[in-house]
């Protein structure tokens, strides 16, 4: 057993998470703000990525991101950036398909605070962006817990997906989830028991370590 | 200089209520909003901090257009330098109460403004809490600490005081009335306590129904104006004795209660809980600090 | 003229992995040509190599995928075919021998096999049936995995008690001695061809590809797929 | 009868606060808890309602223990039938008025009750209205209504009228005082209104840092025992004027003012906003209803 | 093109979305108010199910339902139920897989409201029953709507898991996104982009009803 895998994976989850989180809070304020027609559209089109089986949305991201396509040769050409079978791609698809995992938790938790937050927050002469970052996101700490573990789980167990944008590529694209499934494809079972075994147990470990820290059980350690 | 004249309809699944405040209040000037429940003084200063878009009008600061319907203009409330207490507090959660305030320190501000506040409203105990777990009047006294926290141009008070003890009460309303007079603010209080109005503004406005149907001088306004040398008060019966052959009438007035000998015609037509006016007409009082 | 790579990728249909570890490892001790594996299904990476996967030959399980490729223009030359795939009757269940009349008996509820629409070995499991003519009978007993590989799951995990699979799959190391297997027998169903290709790639010397490709078709390599249970053209 | 013997520490950033509380309560009476804010009066309403459990002590209502430290019992809050007014009144944001009534109801209740307080309280046009959309005052009535729904039979109070104008204010300070008695509530109220508490409670208990300081009846405990035929009374210093040779002072007194003359060496240790006693020996006053 | 997977798939997501909902709202309500020392371990485990890749997750439950393991066998002698390549095999697969989906933002939503509310209904003498039903789920639509849209949407995707457990049997486990899966990797590409368009379309539509409604935008037709 090889920890490349877990390695590429761990980043993969880091990654998209990360980005997630900066694309997901600016989307979900300005739906849980907005009153334009156009809400409910785009509410619609973030769950859209999870209706379509996960190597069938790979596929049709391959498609689109390849060098054959205008788009793909566009920003090899341009940009010298390569999604198909890249580090960079995975990112970007999984980013795209856990949209709605970081999206709707946080938009549900800033529709629920009341508005006299902001309203203090503004009379005190913030802007909407200090008012955001200070008062509203630390209010909804559930909310964008509920939204990073989501998308990071969700990460580490896709590979519909990455498998199709990725090609399973050692290093490169070849994440954990991939391995086991190659090991288990392979009738490799005991390999892919330990591959299991320790993304669960990684997992898990993170995870507990994130609801004891949110529950305030590590206080002791923090202060 | 305050001009503010605002329309607005309130909708709600029972009708609706048409809202038309005009008003005008001079710089360092502390008036006064007073009027039933529901009768639009919380929405006025809603829309005063620009929290709530009139739907016609104008209002105008110091000069500056804050809003106007006809030229589109509609200044953040952000900019508007204003203190505002929340009739709810609006605390923020998340942070303790030195943290509540120093978040209104403006960029270039001086924290020892924040020190101050915290030792005017008695909060040193309070200061690493967080606003969940402080008491009703805790909350109010953190609440208008972070209003003066910026010094602000104009100051408005959603009864500020209703959950203190008269006591801090008293204290609390000393202080705002100087710092209204020390940093020249422009105050819209908002309250039902007599005592409080009488004592803080120079100027009252009684709204019914989102209109203003009476201004005036407190005094004048709370039937004070034709005070005399004449002892003549208004207070509520508490009790009604028999003694003999007369009757003892006890009467509250203010936080005082005084009895009075009637006959049986005069307690016929009272009871406990009427309101009387009380008065004499030879009478030299002696007053006495205490 | 860009650098000889001294690393080829080889895209493998899954049912060929056990076969195709073997003879890569014996392909890079003999030329020091370093060679790694991508294994999935055939439609997927016929998927990826239209859409410029840096895959340098590929190793499919059936004529169909490696075929498109070439009518796409994506390969260097038509596919060949490097062996015939077997069919066998596999059961993890029991300790009897599956034959073909098990297959009709009330206590065989499921039986699986792969996808025909797009696993050779299911096309030819049905070839099987109909041969026999019990197609009509066990037609609700069926189960379908995505690939050969996950028909092997149903019938080592025992939730299908007897299946079609690779006979690659019985002979590999990995599941030698597991469970009982049989072949359907001869002309029961049309030899799986199997084809592969050496894939055109821009900017990319295809030498080391080529010398792959040829030893595939060598006879060292004839005997190792002979081992894992394919047919060879002698 | 209401026996109640509690302790609490309440945990906090800054050190800690010790509450204990001893409170024997009839049957039928109708208490108030007054004191300084922080002082611990909503705790003790939370622990009498079983909303916050005590350390140690008991509680004890018309015979049934509803807390018992020793003997392990706690009643549940649900069953300890009681109505309580939220400080922040807690109404549900999901329901209209009507429906946060309703919802009250115990299972075979009448709904006649409802309409009854939906007319005392004058929550009529707002009866389909949200929570959500309604002022300060007319939340806290919609929060004391839903608190009578279920004429409970221990009534906690907190602060239930501190947003309202004064004539609203009174009117339910009459309707409480009614309901009171028509159900034989126990009833236990805080307030930071002297005159409120004057008129409605029995007894008085003054907290001070987690502790009953005094008790006493409202009119004693609020210096008003010594009431004499003479008038004394207390009031603020409005304005002192000179006039000729003599000085003017203009004294509030209730919401009354009066207006007092005085020599200069009397208003040399005055001024406007201090505490004066007015009292006069000779006085023959005719009371007048008004 | 057949319309047999898709209603089947819609069947699959309605009755994985209404399972997950009954049983989410205790296990979110008791995770919101528990003090627990186990909470943060419970909340850790919520999130195991998706760690792994779909498929493998898949395989282990195929193990353990096969009639071969003790487990199901037990089932399928003393209860008659068979998991393994059934339609409830797939419910209780998918229900498994789209767990955290549900129980993460009601239980974010519930440990958002303010206390005084379940506080106020109990001192009207209610259950913590009637509290929650009455008084604390209405309260958190936002949360719940995340909760069901993202359960819903994610057992439409999902078919890792449902084509192992279920083996693709049409008219029985056979859904459509297998089926679209199927097309792709038969290179049927016009026949996958059927079966998508007519999934996005379906979905999309659904989303988009189920935002309209939730943000009044329908009101004229529900009074
Ligand atoms: N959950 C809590 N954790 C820690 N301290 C608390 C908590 N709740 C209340 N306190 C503190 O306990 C003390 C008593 O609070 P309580 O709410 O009973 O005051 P109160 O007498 O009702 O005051 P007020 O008149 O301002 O409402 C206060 O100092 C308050 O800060
Ligand atoms: N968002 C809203 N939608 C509809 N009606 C509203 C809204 N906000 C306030 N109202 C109504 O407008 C009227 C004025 O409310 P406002 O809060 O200004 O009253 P107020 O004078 O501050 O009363 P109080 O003394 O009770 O706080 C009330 O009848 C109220 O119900
Ligand atoms: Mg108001
Ligand atoms: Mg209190």
């Amino acid at each position: 057993m090889e920890w490349g895998p877990i390695i590429l994976t761990l980043k993969l989850a880091a990654a998209t998470t990360a980005i997630l989180f900066v694309l997901a809070v600016p989307l979900a304020y300005w739906l849980s703000r907005t009153t334009s027609r156009i809400k409910p559209v785009v509410e619609a089109l973030v769950s859209m990525p999870l209706v379509l089986p996960p190597t069938v949305l790979g596929f049709y991201m391959l498609l689109a991101f390849s060098p054959q396509n205008a788009f793909g040769d566009w920003l090899d050409k341009w940009l010298g950036i390569q999604l198909v079978f890249s580090f960079a791609g995975l990112v970007l698809a999984s980013v795209l398909y856990s949209l709605p995992f970081m999206v709707h938790p946080i938009q549900s938790g800033l529709s629920s605070l009341p508005n006299t937050l902001s309203e203090a927050s503004y009379t005190l002469g913030k802007s909407k962006w200090t008012t955001l970052r200070k008062v509203l996101l630390p209010n909804i700490r559930p909310s964008l817990l509920t939204g990073i573990v989501l998308s990071f789980a969700h990460t580490m167990g896709e590979f519909g997906v990455v498998l199709m944008i990725g090609g399973n590529i050692p290093g490169k694209t070849r994440v954990a989830s991939i391995a086991i499934y190659d090991e288990v494809e392979a009738l490799n079972y005991g390999a892919a028991n330990g591959y299991s075994l320790i993304l669960l147990a990684l997992s898990f470990i993170t995870l507990l370590v994130v609801y004891l820290i949110n529950g305030g059980y590590l206080k002791r350690f923090t202060v | 200089m305050i001009e503010l004249n605002v329309h607005k309809t309130l909708q709600s699944a029972q009708g609706s209520m048409e809202l038309h405040v005009e008003l005008t209040v001079e710089k360092g000037q502390f008036i006064t909003l007073y009027g039933e429940s529901g009768a639009g003084k919380t929405s006025t200063l809603r829309m005063l901090s620009g929290l709530m878009p009139p739907d016609k009008g104008s209002i105008t600061v110091n000069g500056t257009v804050w809003f106007d319907r006809e030229r589109k203009t509609n200044l953040n409330p952000r900019h508007r330098n204003i203190g505002y207490v929340f009739q709810d507090y609006a605390l923020f959660p998340n942070m303790t109460v030195s943290q509540n305030l120093e978040f209104a320190l403006d960029r270039k501000q001086d924290k020892t403004v924040v020190e101050d506040l915290i030792a005017t409203m008695e909060l040193q105990q309070l200061r690493h809490r967080k606003p969940g777990t402080l008491s009703g009047g805790q909350k109010q006294r953190v609440a208008l600490a972070r209003a003066l926290v910026r010094q602000p141009g104009v100051l408005l008070l959603d009864e500020p005081l209703s959950a203190l003890d008269s006591a801090m009460r008293q204290k609390l309303q000393q202080y705002i009335l100087e710092a209204h007079k020390k940093y020249g603010l422009t105050t819209i209080l908002i309250s039902h306590d007599i005592g409080e109005i009488i004592k803080l503004s120079d100027k009252v406005y009684e709204m019914q129904n989102g209109k203003i149907v009476r201004q005036g001088a407190p005094p004048d306004m709370f039937g004070l104006g034709k005070t005399s040398a004449k002892f003549r008060f208004t207070g509520e019966v508490i009790r009604i004795q028999k003694e003999d052959v007369v009757y003892v009438v006890t009467i509250r007035i203010g936080n005082d209660a005084v009895k009075v000998i009637a006959d049986q015609s005069e307690v016929s037509h009272l009871q406990p809980g009427d309101k009387v006016a009380v008065a004499s007409k030879a009478f030299n009082p002696v007053i006495q600090k205490i | 003229q860009p650098a000889t790579k001294s690393r080829i990728t080889v895209a493998t249909a899954a049912n060929m992995q056990f076969a195709m570890k073997a003879l890569a490892t014996d392909f890079s001790e003999k030329t020091g040509i370093a060679c790694e594996l991508v294994v999935s299904s055939s439609g997927k990476l016929t998927a990826q190599i239209r859409e410029g996967a840096p895959y340098d030959v590929f190793v499919a399980a059936n004529m169909k995928y490696p075929n498109t490729l070439y009518n796409d223009s994506l390969t260097l030359s038509s596919p060949d075919i490097y062996a015939y795939g077997e069919l066998v009757l596999w059961s993890a269940a029991g300790n009897t021998r599956p034959t073909i009349d098990l297959l009709t008996a009330p206590g065989t509820e499921h039986i699986a096999l792969a996808n025909p629409k797009n696993a050779p070995y299911g096309t030819a499991a049905i070839e099987v049936l109909r041969h026999y003519g019990i197609w009509e009978k066990v037609k609700d007993k069926l189960v379908y995995g995505e690939s050969i590989a996950q028909t092997n799951h149903f019938i080592t995990s025992g939730a299908a008690e007897v299946g079609f699979t690779a006979m690659s799959v019985v002979l590999s190391p990995e599941m030698k001695g597991k469970g009982k297997w049989t072949e359907p027998g001869p002309k029961t169903y049309t030899p799986i061809a199997q084809g592969a290709v050496v894939i055109r790639r821009k900017n990319t010397d295809t030498r080391n590809a080529q010398r792959f490709y040829d030893y595939l078709f060598s006879p060292e390599a004839g005997k190792v797929l002979k081992d894992f249970g394919y047919l060879v053209d002698e």
